[in-house]
């Protein structure tokens, strides 16, 4: 719909200082209103002339939403953080490495040191048909042009397709799973905590929305807890590009081991799904072995199981097996 | 002894305007009153705008103008017109908003109701040549000036056997040619490698868009552009405006790249000037990313077939060539370059060359560096190592053998070459590579990762002659060299005047460098294109040196007595038998005596574009002004030899590019950092072009989706290689008094081939004969599953 | 314009929000000497109360710099239309080639992609804030570059001069490798990557030797 | 001012369809509301006025039995099995729409679709094959009697009742119409529909049939939901109003007792003969076992 692709329409900018007027403001307008953080995503949308917020809440001035604090013997870190303080941060660089190492593979050092953690996760899919004001599926529309027969969807999902066949394109995403982290996302009624797995949710739930978040609520921080801390983490991204780029398929995963033995695993995978996928199923697998090349194998296998190709994509059945082969390897002897 | 100029590294006399931002490219140009004009693009690859409501537009307030395709020149066939009526691709520009701010515009552009027909599209180039398929435009996908438009189809038995993989033997073409017998030689050949290749298409996205900034005070057109020539994309300018040139102050300080899509200039350049000829104020056409993807040209693709015969020894004795080129809706020329260089490359003595242009619906194609050189080497290189493990043969020696030497004559007439160095330059290459011991390591194993060793020749024009040099040494005693030529970051501006001033005997800090504005001066100059700057334009201000020293000397026999050609030059002296005299001397002298001396004569034969520039310094001093007389048989081509070694991750596709060791024939060198900087980005973009840059259309919509610097993939700093050495064969060409050659270009298409073949190398000698080479076509082909595309798609990755 | 109207709604509701600190910029502007954004006048909806909160000052390049800016409106706009500070330049206006790179409170930040707004009372620092203003000396990054003769078109040497100083000063000892990272966000289409890096170890050395 | 359609600009900037408008969910919610409301008040004044009471039953015809087969086990299976389709269908169509989240609602929804055909297919050929199938679809001049009848009766409490019905009173058919009508088009625009999304039948293609017709399907579809939210609305309430609830058991046991069946039928109408126990004799097989539609 290349008609005009430039210039950000008008808005009506608020900056409250207080999450408890954020949440008021975000309460009030509803619908109308768009959340600004680090607005990598956002100015996107907003100069593609394809979202057109009447109120945009710009966070930058809430203080309570930003830093990083040790809590309850985990870390909390404030939605606002940027990128850049969590790959700096040194207990997270020393006990949680792989949250460090995700958020280092996010784009550029530019989009880090403005980009915070609660937009990354919060973060729109990429999928070129919706971006390009498409009217899809996710975009309120009837049809998904993604997965038409003759569509371009190389960089789309080969498992947990509804009708949209986008994908997730955090970094952090994976790693917060893979370290069991908690998010508090807040509204004017009451906060809700969610398992980070649980946090981001398919097109099958609601094709408009990547996350549970719904209008008027706010990621206010995320808690990592210490279950997890010190454990040997791997973490990798496939992409064309060595800067800029989003993952064709990231992988994050996490291995407590007693010995050389896998006592515990928590794996998860992302640019495979609308959403980061956790392989249950895998860890359960791999948990109680020496992560041996059997193992391996038998753990890259299953993680593909039901996996279904677009025309354009059966490359990432094998690149996400071999990604998960490899997290396992990173702890076998 | 005045400094060696020619061959030392020295400070660019434009850097630090480049590093402290006062460098201004054309956007950065304002003027009272100045007004925005933003585009509006069509959303159909072809429709016809049955009506265009902009009355709401006009309406609302702060929206000054609209211009429509009506108010532009509207060429006729297959050529561009700044706006049209008739988009022939999705982002072309139907018509221009201008208001007092480019918020309003593009505002003003949502509230334009436009009535579209679609018409029928076509994407690649294959299926407007299927028996049936659509055509790019309603007459046909054929155009000639003589006969206009015609419709050309290949046959259901062509596609019989493209579809089944077979070389397509019977195909016609718009353009053929052969030479020798190809069909004899195939057929005594000892080894044929046929495959079927796809080079895509890729945008040339230079870091500054072609914004254009313009406004007319009483009938003179002050006109602020973004292009890589200067005198000669004047004149383009003023004749697309059919005004007289010297009404036209044309300023192009800076040019933030071009790579091909801004010679001379582009055709959107003269969108500000109209649109202020009828509004009366200064127009910024500031145009976007987006926008530059749009109309900022692309690299034709092409889908190729290609039998190449070889004998035991590894000789190629026959290229038989079919190229069908996507010319995009306005053409290009690449297909019929690129048949030449396979030639010149590998001279098999018979070959046969099928071209076939064919019209899309695709945004517009233009040269891009290397045009069809950086293709056909980037896709026809992986053969000559298939040839070469075939023929258990290694893969330096078989293309030492094959490279041309002093006797070659290529193309359709055989052309002549002024020197070529090809071999010294492949063999130095290998030798800095160390490639006998290093041979070794192809595809070696360690863990996940394989290494691949990849080798790339290429080459391309570097050159021209009969232009115009200018220069002065004022009565401050400096020479001041008037550039008529581009400056888009090559460096030319300078290099070519430092031969000259080292003839003059000047140390540096006595030259000045007068560039970018056609007020100060521009003498008629070639474009800077094809690499042909340092070649012609060293030769210019040699020839304009030579007649500036011989005044030089002949002021100071008059002046000093003796004779004149006794006497010789050196730190802006000149002495001699009579003794010396200073520059600023010489030059006060020449003023006194005028004439010839201070250009109030000028010679003849120099062009007639030039003597408007020469006259404007008439009188400041001792002019130099000649034409390039120097002559010189053949054409002039520079090679450049790349190696390479890479890592690839069998595992998830990635390649991992360890070093880059390049040797080039570029004739003599003028400054060697800026000849390493050449050859060492033209590899990278040759990289990009073989590993990540992308067009992807929707087949349904014909719209693109690479259409921005993220979803092109235009190669980063962390893609680069990480090692990097270089050398040149240090033979100057002898048709030149300097002797200098291009190197722009062949860097481009031998970056590309060195990981064509590193790729296929560590794959186990399979290649995939397409570019781009991404991590998923990889991965694929190495686990044995479906492509993701189809053999011969056009526009995936 | 839909947009328009809703300046004067929200008008209303910002009269009752007095409990909001921080700025409350609302659609439209009253802008004079504005190059680039409309003013009010041409907005049809005069929303006078709040244009006042829409004048900022920034500092840029150690300078007060008093400028009346949209919400919706760059940084990199600001800095090239308004404060005519054009050494900052737009080569994507996306966040994906770094031309547009600036410092704010010394870190690099992609000027197309942050609000004006933003970065109020933050230290901005654009390409032209690197000589010493006194004696026009060149920073140790534009020396570096000026030695090694860094950037071909250098359409994007602004943006990776930006960046680099970023890098020295925040590691003067940085490595090749840790330089390549570290100026992975600056695009350069002449791909002169390999003479930037050494321009990048040459700024490092020489902000060592400082 | 209730929005009627959804529409949108399609890639190439053309405005199509895309479906109606929500609104007219909330619409037909609140107008079955109210025909509910206003019907059990007329209702009431009816039986006020004392014209609702039950004319005096008819002789007797010789051995009617004291149980009349009314519908078939295989009707009733086929009725229930659609009545849970059916609200499937409702239910995953528009719980989503109101705000309550279904996880993969729209599996649910093509299953219970293909289920409805499926059912809907097994009643044509049962009914065509097995039943009375010109009792509920004849469209003689009776039908045009019965119908003005009945719509005066409606209409003014003075007006004599209608005569009795045979096997299906005027009502009952209409009502069976108007379903067959929704139904037909939720199903034709349905299996359309499917194309746009993962089923086993078939690659999904959404170009099979142009934007603008893809349009006209999706709001057929919608209005045709719509509708059902009508008709399965004032089904229930009439299936559970005390003086119909003799109709339910019917579909629930099979049979109707001979007080209801004299009460309500004309035997005339609807021949039961013979000490026929439910769904014995000729006849009752014939004629005895013809499901109502609209159940």
């Amino acid at each position: 719909m290349a008609t005009i692709k430039d210039m950000i329409p008008a808005f009506d900018l608020l900056q409250p200082t207080s999450v408890a007027d954020a949440l008021s403001l975000l309460s009030e307008h509803g619908s109308d209103a768009w959340v600004l953080a680090g607005g990598l995503d956002t100015f996107d949308w907003l100069k593609d002339r394809v979202k057109r917020p009447r109120v945009v809440v710009d966070l930058g001035a809430i203080t309570e939403l930003q830093g990083i604090r040790d809590a309850q013997g985990g870390i909390e870190i404030g939605a606002m953080t940027t990128l850049t303080e969590i790959v700096n941060h040194q207990r997270i660089r020393s006990e949680f490495s792989v949250l460090s190492t995700a958020a280092d593979h996010v784009a550029t050092p530019q989009i880090r040191n403005q980009g915070t953690l609660g937009g990354n996760v919060s973060q729109d899919t990429r999928c070129w048909y919706y971006r390009s004001g498409w009217p899809c599926y996710r975009a309120g529309g009837n049809v998904c042009y993604a997965s038409a027969p003759n569509a371009m969807n190389r960089e789309h999902c080969i498992v947990g397709r509804s009708r949209c066949v986008a994908v997730n394109p955090s970094d952090t995403a994976p790693a917060l799973i893979a370290v069991d982290a908690k998010m508090v996302v807040e509204n004017r009624r009451r906060p809700s905590t969610y398992d980070a797995e649980d946090f981001f949710i398919g097109p099958s739930i609601d094709i408009t929305r990547m996350t549970v978040m719904e209008p008027g609520d706010l990621l206010t921080r995320v808690y990592v807890p210490p279950i997890w801390a010190n454990a040997s983490f791997y973490f990798e991204k496939v992409r064309d590009r060595g800067s800029w780029d989003f993952q064709l398929v990231s992988v994050a995963a996490a291995f407590r081991m007693s010995g050389s033995t896998i006592e515990q695993a928590r794996i998860a995978v992302n640019g495979v799904a609308p959403y980061p996928v956790r392989l249950e199923a895998v860890e359960r697998l791999v948990a109680g072995t020496s992560g041996d090349e059997a193992t391996q194998n038998a753990a890259g296998d299953l993680a593909v199981r039901g996996a279904r190709a677009l025309r354009h994509n059966d490359y990432k059945i094998p690149m996400m097996r071999n990604l998960v082969r490899r997290a396992v390897r990173s702890v076998s002897a | 002894m005045a400094d060696k100029l020619v061959g030392t590294d020295y400070s660019a006399p434009d850097l630090r305007a480049k590093i402290t931002g006062r460098a201004r490219y054309a956007e950065d140009f304002r003027a009272p009153g100045m007004v925005f004009t933003k585009l509006l693009l069509s959303p159909m690859p072809h429709c016809r705008v049955r009506n265009a409501d902009v009355s709401r537009a006009l309406a609302l307030p702060g929206v000054i103008d609209v211009m429509r395709a009506s108010e532009v020149p509207q060429p006729e066939g297959p050529s561009e017109a700044v706006l049209t009526d008739e988009p022939k691709y999705e982002g072309e520009p139907i018509l221009a908003v201008t208001a007092v701010d480019e918020e309003t515009a593009a505002a003003a552009i949502e509230l334009i109701e436009l009535d579209l027909e679609p018409l029928p599209f076509v994407l690649d180039p294959l299926q407007s040549l299927r028996p049936g398929g659509p055509n790019a435009y309603l007459d046909g996908n054929q155009f000639s000036g003589q006969d206009g438009w015609s419709e050309f189809k290949w046959t259901a038995e062509d596609f019989a056997d493209i579809d089944a993989g077979r070389f397509p033997a019977n195909v016609t073409a718009p353009v053929e040619w052969s030479k020798g017998d190809v069909d004899a030689a195939l057929a005594d050949a000892d080894l044929i490698i046929d495959e079927a290749i796809v080079h895509q298409s890729a945008t040339h996205h230079p870091m500054e868009p072609r914004s254009t900034m313009a406004y007319w005070e009483n009938g003179r057109l002050h006109a602020f552009v973004s292009t890589q020539s200067a005198q000669r994309t004047k004149m383009g300018m003023a004749g697309a405006l059919d005004m007289d040139p010297e009404q036209l102050s044309f300023v192009a300080e800076f040019c933030g790249g071009g790579f091909g899509s801004k010679i001379p200039g582009h055709a959107h350049m003269t969108l500000a000037p109209l649109i202020s000829r009828k509004i009366g104020r200064p127009v910024m056409h500031r145009v976007t990313r987006y926008e530059e993807n749009y109309i900022g040209r692309a690299r034709p693709g092409f889908q190729s077939w290609v039998r190449m015969g070889f004998r035991a020894d590894g000789k190629c004795t026959a290229i038989d060539l079919i190229i069908a080129q996507d010319s995009g809706p306005y053409g290009a020329g690449d297909f019929n370059t690129a048949a030449n260089i396979a030639d010149l490359t590998y001279t098999p003595g018979n070959m046969r060359f099928r071209g076939v242009p064919m019209y899309t619906n695709t945004p517009p194609k233009a040269a891009q560096r290397g045009p069809g050189g950086a293709q056909i080497n980037g896709m026809l290189e992986p053969l000559i190592d298939k040839a070469a493990r075939e023929l258990n043969l290694d893969r330096v020696a078989i293309r030492l053998l094959n490279a041309p030497g002093p006797d070659v004559g290529f193309g359709p007439r055989n052309g002549t070459l002024t020197s070529v160095f090809a071999k010294e330059a492949l063999q130095k290459a290998a030798d800095m590579f160390d490639w006998e011991t290093r041979r070794t390591r192809s595809g070696q194993r360690n863990g996940s990762k394989v290494t691949g060793l990849g080798i790339g020749l290429s080459t391309y024009t570097a050159g021209s002659r009969g232009f115009d040099g200018l220069m002065v040494i004022r009565p401050d005693g400096k020479l001041y060299v008037y550039q008529g030529i581009g400056n888009l970051g090559t460096h030319s501006i300078s290099d070519t005047a430092r031969p000259a001033a080292e003839l003059l005997g000047l140390n540096w800090d006595q030259v000045e460098i007068v560039w970018g504005d056609s007020s100060r001066g521009m003498p008629n100059s070639s474009v800077q294109a094809g690499s042909q700057t340092t070649h012609a334009h060293t030769r210019a201000n040699y020839a304009a040196a030579e007649d500036a020293l011989r005044k030089i000397r002949a002021i100071a026999a008059r002046t000093l007595g003796g004779n004149a050609n006794a006497y010789r030059v050196d730190n802006g002296r000149v002495m001699g038998p009579g003794g010396s005299m200073t520059y600023a001397q010489v030059a006060e002298r020449a003023i006194a005596l005028g004439g010839e001396f201070d250009g109030h004569v000028l010679p003849e034969g120099i062009n007639a574009a030039t003597v408007p520039s020469a006259t404007m310094h008439a009188g400041t001093g001792l002019m130099g002004v000649a034409r390039d007389n120097y002559g010189g048989e053949g054409s002039i081509y520079s090679w450049l030899a790349a190696f390479t070694e890479i890592s690839l991750d069998v595992e998830t596709g990635e390649v991992e590019v360890i070093d880059l060791v390049a040797c080039t024939d570029c004739g003599t060198v003028i400054h060697p950092r800026s000849l390493g900087a050449q050859c060492f980005g033209g590899s990278v973009q040759g990289m990009g072009l073989a590993m990540s840059q992308r067009w992807v259309f929707d087949p349904q919509y014909g719209v693109p989706f690479a259409n921005r610097l993220y979803t092109a993939r235009p190669p980063t700093i962390k893609d680069i290689p990480t090692n990097y050495t270089w050398d040149a064969v240090h033979i100057p060409d002898p048709t030149s008094p300097i002797g200098a050659k291009g190197i722009g270009e062949p860097s481009v298409g031998a970056g590309s081939a060195m990981m064509t073949t590193a790729i296929a190398d560590a794959m186990g000698g399979r290649c995939l004969c397409r570019t781009p080479l991404t991590p998923d076509m990889i991965l694929a082909e190495l686990e044995g599953r479906p492509l993701p595309f189809g053999r011969l798609d056009q526009h995936v990755g | 314009m839909g947009d328009v109207e809703s300046v004067g709604i929200l008008e209303k509701q910002h009269s009752r929000r007095t409990f909001i600190k921080g700025v409350i910029a609302t659609g439209a502007t009253v802008s004079s000497a504005s190059y680039l954004f409309r003013g009010t006048s041409l907005l049809g909806a005069a929303t006078v109360q709040t244009s006042t909160e829409r004048m900022l000052t920034l500092n840029v390049n150690g300078q007060q710099r008093r400028v009346d800016v949209l919400p919706n409106e760059t940084l990199a706009m600001t800095l090239r239309y308004k404060l005519n500070l054009t050494g900052t330049k737009l080569g994507c206006d996306r966040a994906e080639c770094g031309a547009c790179t600036v410092l704010i409170d010394g870190v690099n930040h992609y000027g197309c992609s942050i609000l004006t707004h933003q970065v109020r009372g933050r230290a901005i620092t654009t390409i032209e804030g690197l000589e010493n203003p006194d004696t026009g000396e060149l920073s140790v990054v534009q020396q570096a570059v000026l030695e090694q003769g860094g950037f071909q078109c250098a359409f994007c040497a602004p943006g990776f001069i930006m960046s680099m100083t970023a890098m020295v000063s925040q590691n003067p000892s940085v490595t090749r490798e840790e330089a390549r990272h570290a100026l992975s966000g600056n695009l350069c289409r002449c791909a002169d990557y390999d003479k930037i890096l050494t321009c990048a170890m040459r700024a490092a050395e020489l902000a060592r030797s400082v | 001012m209730i929005e009627l359609w959804r529409s949108t600009q399609n890639p190439w900037g053309q405005d199509v369809l895309i479906g109606v408008s929500w609104d007219l969910m909330w619409a037909a919610i609140v107008l079955a509301a109210l025909f509910l409301v206003g019907h059990s008040i007329w209702y009431r004044m009816r039986e006020g006025a004392g014209a609702a009471a039950v004319a005096a039953p008819a002789p007797a015809p010789s051995g009617v039995p004291e149980r009349i087969e009314r519908h078939s086990l295989a009707a009733r299976v086929f009725h229930w099995t659609m009545s849970v389709a059916m609200l499937t269908l409702l239910i995953t169509a528009f719980v989503p729409v109101m705000g309550l989240e279904i996880p993969a609602w729209v599996t649910w929804h093509w299953i219970a679709g293909v289920v409805l055909i499926l059912s809907i297919l097994y009643h044509i050929v049962h009914a065509i094959g097995w039943q009375d199938f010109w009792s509920m679809m004849s469209f003689g001049p009776q039908f045009f009697r019965e119908g003005f009848a009945t719509v005066r009766h409606v209409l003014s409490s003075r007006a004599p009742e209608p005569p009795k019905a045979g096997k299906y009173p005027f009502d009952h058919r209409m009502y069976h119409h108007a379903v067959i009508v929704a139904s037909l088009a939720a199903i034709v625009t349905g299996v359309v529909m499917m194309m746009r999304i993962d089923t086993p039948f078939w690659a999904r293609d959404p170009y099979i049939i142009s934007d603008a017709a893809v349009g006209i399907v999706f709001a057929v579809h919608g209005v045709a939901g719509v509708v059902f939210i009508l008709l399965i609305a004032s089904h229930i309430y009439f299936a559970i109003r005390p003086e119909k609830r003799w109709i339910t058991w019917s579909m629930i046991r099979g049979w109707v007792d001979r007080e209801h069946y004299l009460a309500h039928h004309d035997p005339a109408k609807w021949v039961v003969t013979g000490d026929s126990k439910a769904g014995s004799g000729a006849l009752a097989d014939s004629s005895v076992s013809a499901p109502r539609e609209d159940d």
